[in-house]
């Protein structure tokens, strides 16, 4: 791939920090967006917009046509059965938010155990909690190890009788570290129980084949795959969502509504209710486009190569502490300086224009079972290169010369 | 986009006066649609005799003007005929307007075609195919005794 | 006013519909967008994008000082005494969806009951109807008259010691009442009745004072109000936010996270869980702008005007029924044209290039009610003219001609 | 912006070797404070005598090099400072770091300003802002023996 190429399809990238030429290292919090994504927001905005779905002006016509065709098109990348597999929401955060409640509400009773790991996002813990206030649910969290994996054996280890749920991340967002989804899920599903994936991380570093993984949900979040903000996907297999319950209630998801009783829609609006994210989910169909013009496998392969090049030179610098060393890993690297707390890292850094991110990413009880307040993260892109990772590497330096001087 | 193929004469004299608009006396077989989004009803109402034939079709329910000339050409024709006659003639409709093919049955005669071929103006209002096709689908379901009531938005 | 500079600034003015210039009568469905918001958030994707609150890098703390500015723009704007009053949503759907869920499972209990209207939307009703399912809440509704409008008296009617909330909408998005809020929440505070107002229609059409309305909660959506689709504002009296749980959990709404607990954060955060909808909110900013040069004072009486033309031009046609006759209405216009279906209306219309919406608009009591199963709106934003309204009408003679040709 | 004025060798100084880093024996007042974003923490031991005077004052907690010396230096400058005097002490930093004037407070040694306003690179660095500040909330909780942690969510 011509790094190069792809770089100038960002247009941030033509913008200075600090008069630096931008390092973006953050991509793991929100990716940047190519021009096409924004070109076709303001493409819809400018020229095509209407609501969808409800009137049957020219219009309201051709943005519900679009809309359909992005969700058609999220249903190939990710290889899901059925479009209607494919509810738009507003992030992964509500999207698994979506799952707690209706599979909670229905499925789950006092003493049941939800299985999470100790990897897993504030969003993909907090969601469970509620379980556990409200109905007495237990959470167990499978073991993380101190190459910061969480494997097959850790999570069957935790599995009891009392399993309900199994919700794991695709790709940790501190160690990198990718789960082994599929063997989890034959697991799983060998005793009944029902698997969700928190694909963030997933989403825009690995191929998709909802098929192959075989899990029962997957959360994603746009902006993080190169979308608009705002916007996030919920895969499910159909069985769950004609069987669970609504989520949100509002227009647009009903069947018929009397003074005495509601009946809901059928999918995918039983599960978009009011008016949906439009103008983003028309313009991520130009994400989608972007991913597959560059080719899933030729992104793994430069992110890769990119991860390798980060580790040896971060490994060589003596002062840096890599956050575990998972065998299978993508594109994130967390790591600690000796004597600099990671905020400090982080804004001496910005001044070369080189964005991290510290702190405890959203992961509190990874973060207290490896004993650190926080670590410092370089998350990788599509544009990103190993002069981004030099640079980096510079800067970190610098941080030292800065710490050392007394 | 031709509004003058949409509102043929044949249509609108159909959507102000629906035939077969009541309720089938000894009716068999039936079955309810709605259209949720725009709020178009109906109730299909069969008595099929002993050898599987149509003697009677009927329909209750409100909606525009395609809707309401669609169920009514629709009881029109189904009548008299034969049950695997009429899944034939289903599906040849539902594939002139949804595919844009032309009608394949040689079973009708030359009026009947015509009154079919008078829907086919709908092809071009995707946003109004449902108003067509809301009453075949529920024909489907009421032939085989589905229960569901039939919703167009899972079917178009 | 000058319209048609107005008008200026919306490009899509600039596009035919099947070759006809576009008189867009669907502003209560969706508003279109002038240029200055569009090209917010093209800026804002293009030169300064990143995640908020997470990162200490320059473009983050950059785009979290925006994000936050617009709260404080919105609070101004609806005169909420405090910026944390006000949640950024993914719509107003949502916004009633946190209220029912929060509230309802905190201080509702079987057979208290919440009082709605019958003008509500599906969007204020769906939401407490599962309460009623999941707890046994009853749902009471105050009589709308044959004029379309819901009174002080009909809501005093159904108060009992039972009521616990009253939901009702600022303005219908069908016969274009503007309910007496102010009156009802005297009414219900003297009673020790918080209520919610359905403030959809209410913000893009009328003055916003919260301090004069003193309602608890406003639910609001952006895409109504010039701004971005997927984006929507909670505004909600501070001591609600802080007493109710939180709603969705997940990253940035957490306090501190613990294997065996969970404490939740402050206002706002607490309600604003996950990656939010950072550049809708960002370039919402400008929306507020939009409407703040105009004057809201002028496009209430630009409306007025137009509403009044409006009645009065279709009073004058004799097949049109102008569905309710609100002493105090806003900027919808319902009707019906005998022996002609909504949908037939509004397919003829478009071919003239006028969008209205054809159906039950969300509200199928109010139209059981009144004994239609559909009906054609017509609703107003700043851009519209006397002559849409003389298109508009030209249009239903129209309809007229092709369904009177036999 | 200015590296060098965030990181002056005073605040690298007390940032690496915190003063006062331990839990006061026989304290009288205590208050927690808490950073919910990035996670750093600190609780603020004082014991006052019967004047209302500071004799001792501690902290315990883990940040970064701006919040430890923040907390360090603050705990200096409190002891053997009546609690009114603290509390102008306190107003008077939070103005400077928050709304950036110069300091007014002219019951203090230049060697304390000095120290004080070494921690005034923080006013360009607005996300660094609450690591200076965390600490100084949480004094003015500790002397108010307010019970909440304190959050600095809610404060800056
Ligand atoms: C009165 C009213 N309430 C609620 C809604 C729902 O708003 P949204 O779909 O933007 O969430 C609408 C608009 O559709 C409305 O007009
Ligand atoms: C692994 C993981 N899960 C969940 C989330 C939450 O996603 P969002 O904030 O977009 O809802 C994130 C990102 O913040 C993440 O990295």
């Amino acid at each position: 791939m011509n790094i190069n190429k792809i770089k100038s399809e960002f247009p941030i990238f033509s913008k200075k920090v600090h008069n630096n030429d931008l390092v973006y290292l953050d991509s793991a919090n929100s990716s940047q967006k190519p021009l096409v994504v924004v070109d076709r927001i303001y493409d819809f905005y400018t020229k095509e917009f209407s609501n969808i779905g409800r009137s049957v002006h020219y219009l309201a016509v051709a943005a519900t046509n679009l809309y359909e065709n992005t969700r058609v098109s999220v249903q190939k990348h990710i290889n899901a059965k059925d479009k209607d597999e494919i509810v738009f929401t507003k992030g992964a955060t509500e999207a698994i938010n979506l799952v707690a409640n209706t599979y909670g509400n229905k499925n789950l009773n006092e003493g049941d155990e939800v299985l999470i790991t100790e990897l897993e996002h504030h969003s993909n813990y907090v969601p469970w909690h509620y379980l556990r206030k409200s109905k007495g649910v237990k959470i167990e969290f499978a073991e993380v190890n101190n190459d910061g994996e969480v494997t097959l054996e850790s999570i069957e280890k935790k599995i009891t009788s009392k399993t309900k749920m199994i919700a794991v991340t695709h790709l940790s967002n501190v160690t990198g570290a990718i789960l082994p989804i599929k063997e989890i899920t034959q697991l799983a599903h060998s005793k009944g129980i029902p698997v969700l994936v928190d694909g963030c991380q997933g989403a825009p570093h690995l191929n998709l084949d909802m098929q192959d993984l075989d899990c029962d949900f997957y959360a994603i979040s746009c902006h993080k795959m190169y979308g608009p903000t705002g916007l996030g996907i919920l895969y499910a297999k159909k069985k769950w969502l004609e069987e669970l319950p609504p989520y949100q209630g509002g227009g647009g998801m009903i069947g018929e509504v009397k003074k005495n009783d509601i009946s809901y829609g059928d999918l995918p609006n039983k599960y978009e209710a009011g008016t949906m994210a439009t103008a983003q989910v028309i313009a991520f169909e130009e994400s989608i486009k972007f991913l597959n013009k560059l080719g899933m496998q030729n992104i793994i392969k430069h992110e890769k190569e990119l991860m390798e090049y980060g580790r040896e030179t971060l490994m060589k610098n003596n002062s840096v502490k890599l956050i575990g060393n998972p065998k299978n890993q993508g594109a994130v690297l967390s790591f600690t300086i000796e004597g600099i707390h990671p905020h400090d890292i982080a804004t001496i850094l910005d001044e070369d224009g080189v964005a991290i991110r510290a702190g405890h990413h959203c992961c509190q009880v990874l973060h207290d079972k490896f004993g650190l307040p926080a670590t410092a993260r370089a998350s990788f892109g599509v544009y990103n290169t190993k002069d981004d990772i030099d640079k980096l590497n510079a800067s970190i330096n610098k941080c030292k010369k800065i710490f050392d001087k007394k | 986009m031709n509004l003058k193929e949409l509102y043929q004469e044949l249509i609108l004299d159909h959507g102000k006066n629906p035939r077969n608009l009541k309720k089938t006396e000894n009716f068999n077989k039936d079955a309810k649609g709605h259209n949720p989004l725009c709020g178009d009803k109906v109730h299909i109402y069969l008595k099929l005799n002993e050898n599987k034939k149509v003697e009677e079709a009927s329909f209750e329910g409100s909606g525009c003007a395609i809707s309401m000339a669609s169920a009514s050409i629709m009881t029109e024709l189904v009548k008299g005929k034969e049950v695997n006659d009429v899944k034939e003639l289903i599906k040849d409709f539902l594939e002139m307007i949804k595919e844009k093919n032309a009608l394949k049955s040689n079973n009708l005669s030359e009026d009947e075609k015509t009154k079919l071929m008078s829907l086919s103006g709908v092809q071009q209002y995707p946003m109004r195919v449902k108003c067509a096709t809301l009453s075949w689908h529920t024909l489907t379901s009421a032939i085989n005794n589905k229960k569901d009531e039939i919703n167009t938005e899972k079917l178009d």
